[in-house]
């Protein structure tokens, strides 16, 4: 029982599974090494031994059989949660996600539900090889059909994935991997709100960060050290990232005026690029500077040397702070 | 030595080789090479004429000769009345006619396209006849006479060809699932469901079929697999009807296409697709295989589609009229006759019964079709998602007030 | 000899590769139905006739395949240009797309080139059922070490198709589908300009539209339309969607303090986000309403009979027009 | 009956059976289970233990038995001298030494990450040395041994897994292309570089490596079908070290793999993996077969990986100590070096020089590696195009000025 206790993200998603399967026996757990091994990342650690070989599916090496398989796992009345073993190794699976999985629900004119969840654990700083620490969520977003979500700390891992998995239609679980095992939130007792509503973590005027995943931490790290400078920031978790809750935003950026996006992906057609954009509409008389973002820039992932200078940490953030307060 | 080549996989072996070459004895002793025949009696009689050019024939399953002449093979009977024999003779006919109806709307600009199934229908009746009403079809988007088995209305397999939808019936009140155009991905729909049907503990057997141009995609090879893995209750039913729009099944594969099931660790076996008893007969085998526990199978319906691609294609470029011609000796639905009217099994009443009920159902197709409403501009943005999502929500309603905007200046207009 | 013909867009890429193969004999066509079909839209027609089968080579029906070994042929010194048969059909192919093609120049530190041109016949309006429609470019615009180009007329089909084959780098050419066919331009005589560059295409002041690929011509339409009302209407053909000439638009917007962005691809998460993002960074100060966009829905792409209703056309334009120019 | 059934597929035929159980007969007449062996001799004679749980054990090529004695085997004979015969044990013992070397590093924090390939020498070496220089590799992430055979510098390999690149040595100048991560697609690269070679008339054979787990992807599959179908040159070197990750091979297929080859046509064969000797012979007969424009082959080398799947990895989870001991004895390195001592081929001194040469090489690979320089933060911006790409040019220029603002207030701070 997870709720209460204070727990790391992978535990708390661990957790958040076991409780998952023993609500709905037709919650299945597939992927790679995810049964003995308990995932590379022991996220599904125990839950073969205890739910059995047939709910917790070790699977061929193959993640367009495994996302193919779950659809019609799905269409039989099961709702498998698929772990992707990292966030690269998700590309061979796309066309199943992109043209099936996301669309079959509107080709049949809504009569078949798709309730499909696939766990990529994202993003770098973790000194891994290539592949390793990739941020795709834009790639998906983009999909009509999908739904993304990426939680930051403990408790939203645990319940927004119960809440996915709840959910009728297939929702994309970024986990941010660098965070899996740091000593982690406690769980609240209760579900602490919409799946797709951006939360407020720190309250401020003169600016407004927005970030989810991984770099929230980062935020509020900007948010704290701006403080010492006498700035005050207000940080937003957005949690969402397809939908993405504009009117959470809106009604910050029209009391800072100023929104700096930050995410690790690339910004180059980032999720960045999509809050600037709506939000400069929504908000042109509030706005002060333009929507800025902090974020990955048009390379691949570089090498785990280099990757600290490549991610939007602490010094990048506050640089763009900086810039938007220049305006 | 402990290769497996491929000149040794394709010899046939033991008792297969004896069968397999006296059923081709039998038919090629009958053979002779002939123009074009006009009246299905003629056709029927006529030669079954040459292999496809370079093609290596291997032994396939057959219980009905091109002429329409029965004949028995070692492993696979057929215990079938004179009730269903017609059935299937109707089943074929009413299929075939439902398809010309179809192509006849395209090109009446009733529809934006038609992927015609002519010449696959013994294939699709054969193997949709051998099913139960609780076993589950994934079909490619010419499975035409598979749906009819299904009992799907004929009329909803044209919304998609029309534009008016996707597919749009439901799948699970037939069990045939949505037409899937992307090739090979639904074998993959198909092993997952069939794996979940284990998991159920239930007999049911699921279908999966696709072309012989599909056998290339790494989706279908992983259906292989993961079939295999999980002795998953699923049949792959191949028709290789020689072409996969312009290129022949030799640019997907040089060998026969039912011997890439063994490497997976499962049965393949090729069926003669033009002939509706036999294809019955290895369906019926390889379903009963897939309900008592022994796993997947790959059926190879050797056949050949007679038409176009589909109706923006021009075979003209790519392939010859003989080619055509040879085939059409081999016509699934003429050879069934022969043999319901040399048995006596048929006579003139039920064969016109039989072309006066295709008449009215064409007739229903047709004016189903023409009175079938457009969609509302609106219902682009219904069942994206089961549970709702915002930005849908804000774009219809953007969407609503911009249409709503002309509406005004329509009545200013007024 | 295209050059100072006057061409349909499909006859005019036709005659482009005729002119690559000629005048490089490591110039490879590959794809399904590319040979004595000529591709269901007929542009390889003829080619494989009198190049041969080594030279344009129909492929089995495997995307992933297709790309993948044209990577191969790359790496022994091949110049291999893809036909994908229609948008819908090049996820199979994107992991090795996303994965491979893109990323293997920057893993071999430069060593290895891989001029892959990968040729997507896309966009919509032409009555197509399911997959044949698709606009994807933003799903390939965000991965690093990809081109992505679309012409909208028959000179800069056969140019800009040159240019791609000659770039060492992997370009996805993306070709208006719906524009194969029309009358077509006559073709310059000349190379019209670098690959990636915008082009003016009519001069306006008081708002500029951007547009690419199927959408200019509408972009056009719409500025005649407004020039009856008086409205002076600059626009762009964006040429490039990575890189994104993002100097020619600003210097556009400058000049016009408005800007409209049009395209066929849902506007969640595409090009018009990253056009408005950073445009509005760069000429934050001249802009007098935020950057509109103007595009497909978050949505599949509907049953041809709805997608007149679906697709940006002159009227959706117009209506963007006429929201950027009230603020 | 037609159907390929799996078990008529898995009976050995014709002259392959009675060699192939000739030689098992005579391996298992020496066998009985022993504990864990010390010295290397010891392990040698030891038994060569049971078969992994389960799995059907088909014949496969072995010439050198674990106990080190020469066997014959009809199609595959080796013509190898003395100084050949000690450059293989050189081999193996040198590319062991620096895969502990790396291990070692791993654990000293020089590396992040590194995949071992104890216990696949033989494999590697057997199948590297069977190329000619013009020959072109594609291997995973785990052929050290193979890149030793072509040339490439131990220490470049550590490159990607200290994180200062991500494979970085020029693939064209030793042929041999970087490591690959994304299980199986290098499959495909491989079959179109062949393609290539066959267009450009050479005789130049392609290498593809790959593991057990990559036979389950799509794209291993699609390479399968574009080689067959163009008949390119490629050989697929599969490496069957019994698991990926965690899983065995089990979970990827159902019969052996080797078998899967001729259901695309051409031939697969199973080779002992562990005996250098064989794994020499057939890799030289299919890379023959590629050069003579007979196409593609698969070979399965039935090998084990002994340490954990990478050094992130914990074996311990998923199988047992057992397992391991069993593939113990029939250990790669100790077999040859039994057959060298046996035929009095090797002496005290030349084992010692081999010693002392991995010393060397061990330590010149610490000290190169421990001196290998981090990439400057402006690397990132490098090489993403070869033409250049204005974005990249701009953020280059932005992070440029961003990190001299830093700079400055260094500066400042002094
Ligand atoms: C992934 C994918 N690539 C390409 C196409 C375009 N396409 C439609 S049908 C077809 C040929 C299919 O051949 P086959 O599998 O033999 O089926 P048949 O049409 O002959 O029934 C192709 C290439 C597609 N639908 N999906
Ligand atoms: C597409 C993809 N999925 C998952 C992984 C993660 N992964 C790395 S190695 C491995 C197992 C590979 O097994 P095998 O092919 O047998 O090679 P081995 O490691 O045993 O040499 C997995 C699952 C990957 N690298 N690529
Ligand atoms: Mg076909
Ligand atoms: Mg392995």
């Amino acid at each position: 029982m997870a709720p209460g206790e204070k727990l790391p993200i992978a535990k708390a998603i661990n957790s958040s599974l076991r409780t998952a399967m023993e609500n709905d026996p037709k919650v299945l757990i597939m992927g790679e090494d995810v049964g003995k091994l308990g995932g590379v990342f022991r996220v599904t650690d125990g839950l073969q031994k205890d739910f059995g070989e047939d709910r917790v599916i070790d699977t061929p090496l193959a993640e367009s059989g495994i996302v193919g398989t779950a659809i019609g796992l799905a269409l039989r009345g099961y709702r498998p949660v698929v772990e992707i073993q990292f966030d690269g190794f998700v590309f061979p699976a796309y066309d199943q996600i992109v043209t099936q999985l996301a669309k079959m629900h509107a080709r049949a004119l809504g009569k078949i539900k798709l309730p499909v969840v696939i766990r990529i654990p994202y993003a770098g700083g973790i000194g891994a090889v290539e592949h390793h620490s990739e941020s795709p969520e834009a790639l998906f977003a983009h999909v009509a059909g999908l739904k993304c979500v990426s939680p930051a700390n403990s408790s939203d891992a645990y319940w927004m994935l119960q809440q996915a998995i709840e959910c009728d239609d297939p929702v994309i679980f970024f986990e941010p991997k660098s965070r899996y095992w740091g000593k982690g939130e406690e769980i609240s007792r209760g579900v602490p709100g919409p799946l797709h509503q951006a939360r407020v973590i720190r309250e401020g005027t003169d600016l407004t960060i927005a970030a989810y995943g991984p770099t929230v931490r980062t935020a509020l790290q900007a948010a704290e050290a701006s403080a010492e400078e006498g700035r005050s920031i207000e940080v937003l978790d957005l949690r969402t990232i397809s939908p993405i809750d504009f009117d959470t935003i809106q009604r910050s950026v029209e009391k800072t005026g100023r929104l700096v996006v930050v995410h690790e992906a690339p910004v180059f057609f980032g999720s960045g690029a999509e809050v600037a954009a709506r939000i400069t509409e929504r908000c042109f008389y509030h706005l002060e500077a333009p929507v800025l973002r902090v974020g990955g820039f048009h390379a691949p992932y570089p090498p785990a040397r280099v990757e600290e200078e490549y991610l939007p940490g602490l010094d990048r953030v506050l640089d763009g702070v900086d810039r938007a307060l220049a305006y | 030595m402990t290769v497996e080549s491929t000149a040794r996989a394709k010899t046939p072996r033991s008792g297969v080789k004896r069968t397999a070459t006296k059923t081709t004895k039998k038919a090629a002793a009958k053979k002779a090479p002939a123009k074009k025949a006009t009246g299905a009696k003629a056709a029927a009689k006529k030669a079954a004429a040459k292999a496809p050019a370079g093609r290596p024939e291997p032994e396939m399953v057959q219980l009905l000769t091109p002429e329409g002449v029965r004949v028995e093979h070692p492993d696979y009977t057929i215990d079938i009345d004179a009730d269903e024999l017609r059935g299937l003779y109707r089943d074929m006919v009413l299929t075939r006619r439902f398809d010309a109806e179809a192509t006849a709307l395209q090109r009446q600009g009733e529809l934006g396209l038609w992927p015609s199934l002519l010449g696959q229908e013994a294939a699709q009746i054969g193997s949709g006849r051998a099913l139960r009403p609780d076993d589950y079809v994934f079909p490619t988007y010419r499975e035409h006479g598979v749906a009819w088995c299904r009992g799907v209305d004929p009329a909803q397999l044209l919304g998609m060809f029309r534009g008016v939808n996707n597919g749009g019936w439901d799948p699970n009140s037939n069990n045939f699932h949505l037409y899937t155009i992307v090739i090979g991905s639904q074998a993959l729909h198909a092993t997952g469901y069939a794996m979940g049907v284990a998991k159920d503990g239930a007999d049911t057997a699921v279908l999966a079929y696709f072309g012989d141009g599909a056998t290339s995609q790494g989706d279908v090879a992983e259906a292989f697999t993961f079939s295999a893995v999980y002795n998953a209750p699923v049949v792959f039913f191949c028709q290789n009807n020689q072409w996969a729009i312009s290129e022949p099944t030799e640019r997907q594969t040089r060998v026969p296409l039912y011997q890439r099931a063994a490497g997976y660790g499962f049965p393949g076996i090729r069926v003669d697709g033009n002939d509706v008893l036999a294809v019955l007969a290895v369906t019926r085998a390889a379903v009963e295989r897939a309900r008592t526990g022994q796993g997947p199978m790959l059926i190879e319906a050797f056949t050949y589609r007679m038409g176009a691609h589909t109706t923006s294609d021009d075979p003209t470029r790519y392939r010859s009229d003989d080619e055509r011609a040879a085939w059409e000796a081999k016509d699934p639905i003429l050879r069934l006759r022969a043999y319901l009217e040399n048995e006596q099994l048929a006579d003139e009443a039920f064969l016109a019964s039989i072309d006066e009920e295709s008449d009215t159902m064409a007739k229903r197709v047709r004016e189903a079709i023409r009175t079938m409403p457009d969609p509302p501009a609106m219902s682009m943005f219904d069942n994206i998602y089961a549970d709702g999502h915002a930005l849908v929500d804000e774009e219809r309603a953007q969407y609503a007030a911009y249409a709503a905007s002309f509406a005004d200046t329509d009545e200013e207009g007024n």
